[in-house]
């Protein structure tokens, strides 16, 4: 099985425009947007805009064909039981705070809520807030000495007062996958519901969130190739039906009286007021475009990248890895510390080098804090990744070195 | 087949609003809203059995919308659960473009140029959805 | 002084696109899109695309620079203070959210807010969440016959305990303007804040919130000929600064433990997770544009159109105008019953005719309630309308008398 | 003037550290964060009237900011608050392209190849930032 990453950069905009020497390493924060996403949003908004769900005329059905069309590609590329399970968001942030809101309106003090240290922030912080407003109990998976989610400790930490389990799919940090079905059979035992937070995953192939068996999935539309500024949260139909809603206003209600307001079932309730339309329906060309991608090449391909690079890593003297020292179960991320040198600064020299790397706390200070540094460099791969972009990341850190010693 | 939707038969059962009101001694009653165009229609239902053996409503609606109360008041009463339930999958298939034939009640019919515009099906099917719920909840109080 | 609508109208790629005959008044729903915010989104996502205020390199640095030229942008159209002051949000609905959750925050049970019978249900229900949740008291203004804002009414209303009055600057059913400064003055009188929904009043022009002497400002990019998906929260400066933050997440923090975070000032405080950044970016370029408009000349140009829209429709049989009958201190919304034809039909007939307009409840339910309306029929007039618009309308609503009758 | 941020004088004066440490008997204390990086500066200040005596510092930051720390400990005690506002309008100047001349301390100037990284400014300017705040608070105590 061969896989072309060069044909595959030529569809993606960016890689036209920038001037090499340009290696884009940092799809972790965001990936760049693919052609046919991009299209479809400028198609969306330059022949068929108009508001969804409220016109009769034309225009306003086309918007509204081209809106659930995107839901129903978003159902297709997560495997739900049924397009009404997709709620469009402003983003995966967006996602964790509304199940934070909502699911968070439905517990009572005490009740228990379990996040990990390895989370980003978006799925810490809404959790925090939550426990400081509520009383809700917010309790800590802890990390085995790599950054891996221990989850060999979470049916000893569950009560009957657990109600949810809250993790990343995949570590901004480590690419560390997290162990899945351990979460749900435990959460299962004691009637828990498990959210994951797949910003990181999502732009690694399609997902089959069945198949998880979790309650909940939230994804960010511009870390999976598609527009920013809409993300997605799935719900399992009897988990969405259950919530209460957070944002109110147009298009989620029935009948409003000042006294009191009842609201429309599932997405509908969940997407109060003008939804991202066209950013929506260029997520929804992403997704269908990655759902016929080679996936087992594009794996194979992703995993000689990272070899290579941890390799490559392993023989610069004072790198200290972040995380699993192995290429399995794991999503190609890379974290780690060279030499104690500030990552800014690190960074900085990548960048006369073209290589584009992202440097900083990641969003995830309790676990920059659980590796005992306070910030990270980190490399990510995608499928338009080449060995030359490794290559010069290597390069680049060994000037680095040599620039900032 | 007219493609003008506001067929002389639509706007001759909305004005002839068969059923209109509600009944004295109800077996079911459901009120239904669009929640995206903010029609209306409170149904009530007396069911002898499996039968409809009577069927009021109140509808707040457009012209679609009262014509579908409208002839489903006129056709329904005598009917069992299962006759109105494939009325029911009858005029969802017409309205997507891919119809039984014959149609169970060949008056639904008219709804055919509905079919191009999805924004107005909602309008067609919602006394129908409000029967399947009255029903439903007869069901489990029987 | 004259304006050229068919040049402007050029000016938008949705027209260049649509079939003849095409006659789109549903702006206030959502404008159509301006070539050179489109075109800024696109060059935005195709040359910049990184995420912003994190990373170092170049693309990481221009994208964060273009985000925060955005901000620059909308300070300036809404002649803000500082560009400090502008928080990005997803749109106006996600804005007045954010006001409700986060001043909510700061209210206690027994504290009023007070709000308008005409409000559209974005600046409605979320007030009515936060006084189910908060016991905050709830109280609406009424309205003049003619669906005015009586804010006659308000100093009498006001209380030591109303710390709120949230209303909208122009009704998206009738195009009245309230009157600011009568809302401004009776607030500062028991030191309440105001906040304006400039949803309806942003796509006919710039604002001065220094001159309106409001506290908070909302409004969406889709209304004003930029993208969908991104709107504004305008504070000023201590206003934001005392608020809590509501959504939480990467971006708006300092520092993170699993016991307690602290948070960045405003507007960081504000922009949990990755902002809409092309989209930002893109509403950017569509204020500017807007800011260098003939306003005068398109006033009169609305205005005209406006005038010629009533006559002609007091023409109409059985036709029954909701909302001013002039043209004076309002925007060019017109909103009708025809002789009690169901709006869905009406626009269904005007359909055929090439006419987008509007049906329904118009997402402000209770101002129907007030009119003794289940929906009406809406007409919005833009720059780029033009009187064979408004006649087709016409001709339009007189054949749909005759079809449906 | 070189272009490379990373001179020999920046590593030098990150590395001395002066003023690295806290003080026993500050007269205003400052913990100041870079939100956007993580950067943190601790400052205390010890002042006599308007005169700045001591001023101390941990810093936690990339070469950049403790480069800028050191260089502020080193030439702040003895200074004047007015002088110190002085050094900081001057720094931003600097960084903004528009350098005021001559320099009121010349070793700023180390800072110039920073301009062109606007993501970087924040970075030299936190230990400035945190000092303003420390003289201010204690303005405000005296
Ligand atoms: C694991 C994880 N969760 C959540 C987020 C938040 O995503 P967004 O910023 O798109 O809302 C990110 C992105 O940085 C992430 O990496
Ligand atoms: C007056 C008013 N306020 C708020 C909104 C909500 O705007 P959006 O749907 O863009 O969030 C609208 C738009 O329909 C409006 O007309």
């Amino acid at each position: 099985m061969s896989f072309d990453a060069l044909a595959l950069r030529r569809e993606f905009p960016l890689f036209a425009a920038v001037p090499a020497p340009f290696h884009y390493l940092d799809s972790a924060a965001t990936s760049q947007i693919h052609g046919a996403a991009l299209d479809a949003l400028v198609r969306h908004e330059s022949t068929r805009r108009a508001n969804v769900a409220r016109g009769t005329y034309r225009l306003a059905e086309a918007a509204t064909a081209a809106y659930e069309e995107a839901r129903a590609a978003a159902a297709r590329f997560l495997n739900a039981a049924d397009a009404g399970e997709i709620v469009f968001t402003s983003g995966a942030t967006a996602a964790l705070n509304l199940v934070a809101g909502a699911f968070g309106a439905t517990l009572q003090a005490g009740d228990e809520v379990i996040v990990s240290l390895a989370e980003h922030h978006s799925n810490l912080v809404p959790w925090q807030l939550l426990r400081d407003r509520t009383g809700v109990v917010l309790r800590f998976l802890p990390l085995a000495a790599d950054g891996r989610i221990a989850t060999e400790a979470l049916p000893a930490m569950l009560t009957p007062r657990s109600r949810l389990i809250a993790l990343t799919h995949c570590s901004n940090v480590t690419g560390a996958l997290t162990d899945v079905p351990a979460v749900v059979a435990a959460a299962r035992a004691v009637g828990a519901r498990v959210l994951l937070d797949g910003a990181q995953r999502v732009q690694h192939g399609p997902v089959d969130v069945q198949a998880l068996g979790v309650d909940f999935y939230a994804f960010s539309g511009h870390k999976c190739y598609g527009p920013g500024g809409v993300g997605v949260l799935w719900g399992r139909g009897e988990a969405l039906a259950a919530l209460p809603p957070v944002v109110a206003g147009g298009g989620m209600v029935g009948e409003v009286t000042p006294e009191r307001t009842d609201f429309a079932p599932p997405p509908q309730r969940f997407e109060a007021g003008t939804p991202p339309i066209a950013a929506a329906v260029g997520l929804g060309a992403a997704l269908d475009w990655m759902a016929g991608l080679p996936w087992p090449a594009i794996h194979a391909h992703e995993r000689a990248l990272l070899d290579r690079l941890l390799r490559g890593l392993a023989g610069l003297p004072g790198l200290r890895l972040l995380g699993p020292a192995d290429a399995a179960a794991r999503h190609p991320i890379v974290s780690f510390d060279l030499a104690g040198l500030h990552p800014h600064d690190v960074c900085q020299v990548l960048d006369r080098h073209g290589v584009a790397l992202r440097g900083g706390n990641l969003c995830a200070q309790p676990l920059m804090r659980h590796f005992d540094v306070a910030g990270a460099n980190r490399a990510s791969i995608a499928p338009y990744t080449t060995a030359e972009d490794v290559d010069a990341l290597l390069a680049g850190l060994a000037d680095a070195i040599r620039v900032l010693t | 087949m007219s493609e003008e939707i506001y067929q002389q038969a639509i706007k001759e059962l909305a004005q002839a609003a068969h059923g209109a009101g509600r009944l004295a001694q109800p077996t079911a009653s459901v009120r239904l809203d669009n929640a995206l165009c903010g029609d209306r229609v409170t149904l009530d239902l007396r069911s002898e059995g499996d039968t409809i053996a009577e069927l009021a409503h109140e509808t707040r609606g457009c012209l679609l919308c009262r014509a579908a109360a409208s002839l489903l008041a006129r056709e329904a009463p005598g009917k069992s659960a299962d006759e109105l339930a494939r009325a029911h999958a009858a005029l969802t298939a017409l309205l997507q473009g891919d119809p039984a034939e014959p149609l169970p009640w060949p008056a639904l019919s008219i709804f055919a140029p509905v079919r191009a515009y999805k924004s107005r099906h909602g309008c067609v099917l919602l006394p129908f959805r409000a029967l399947r719920e009255a029903i439903g909840s007869s069901d489990r109080t029987d």
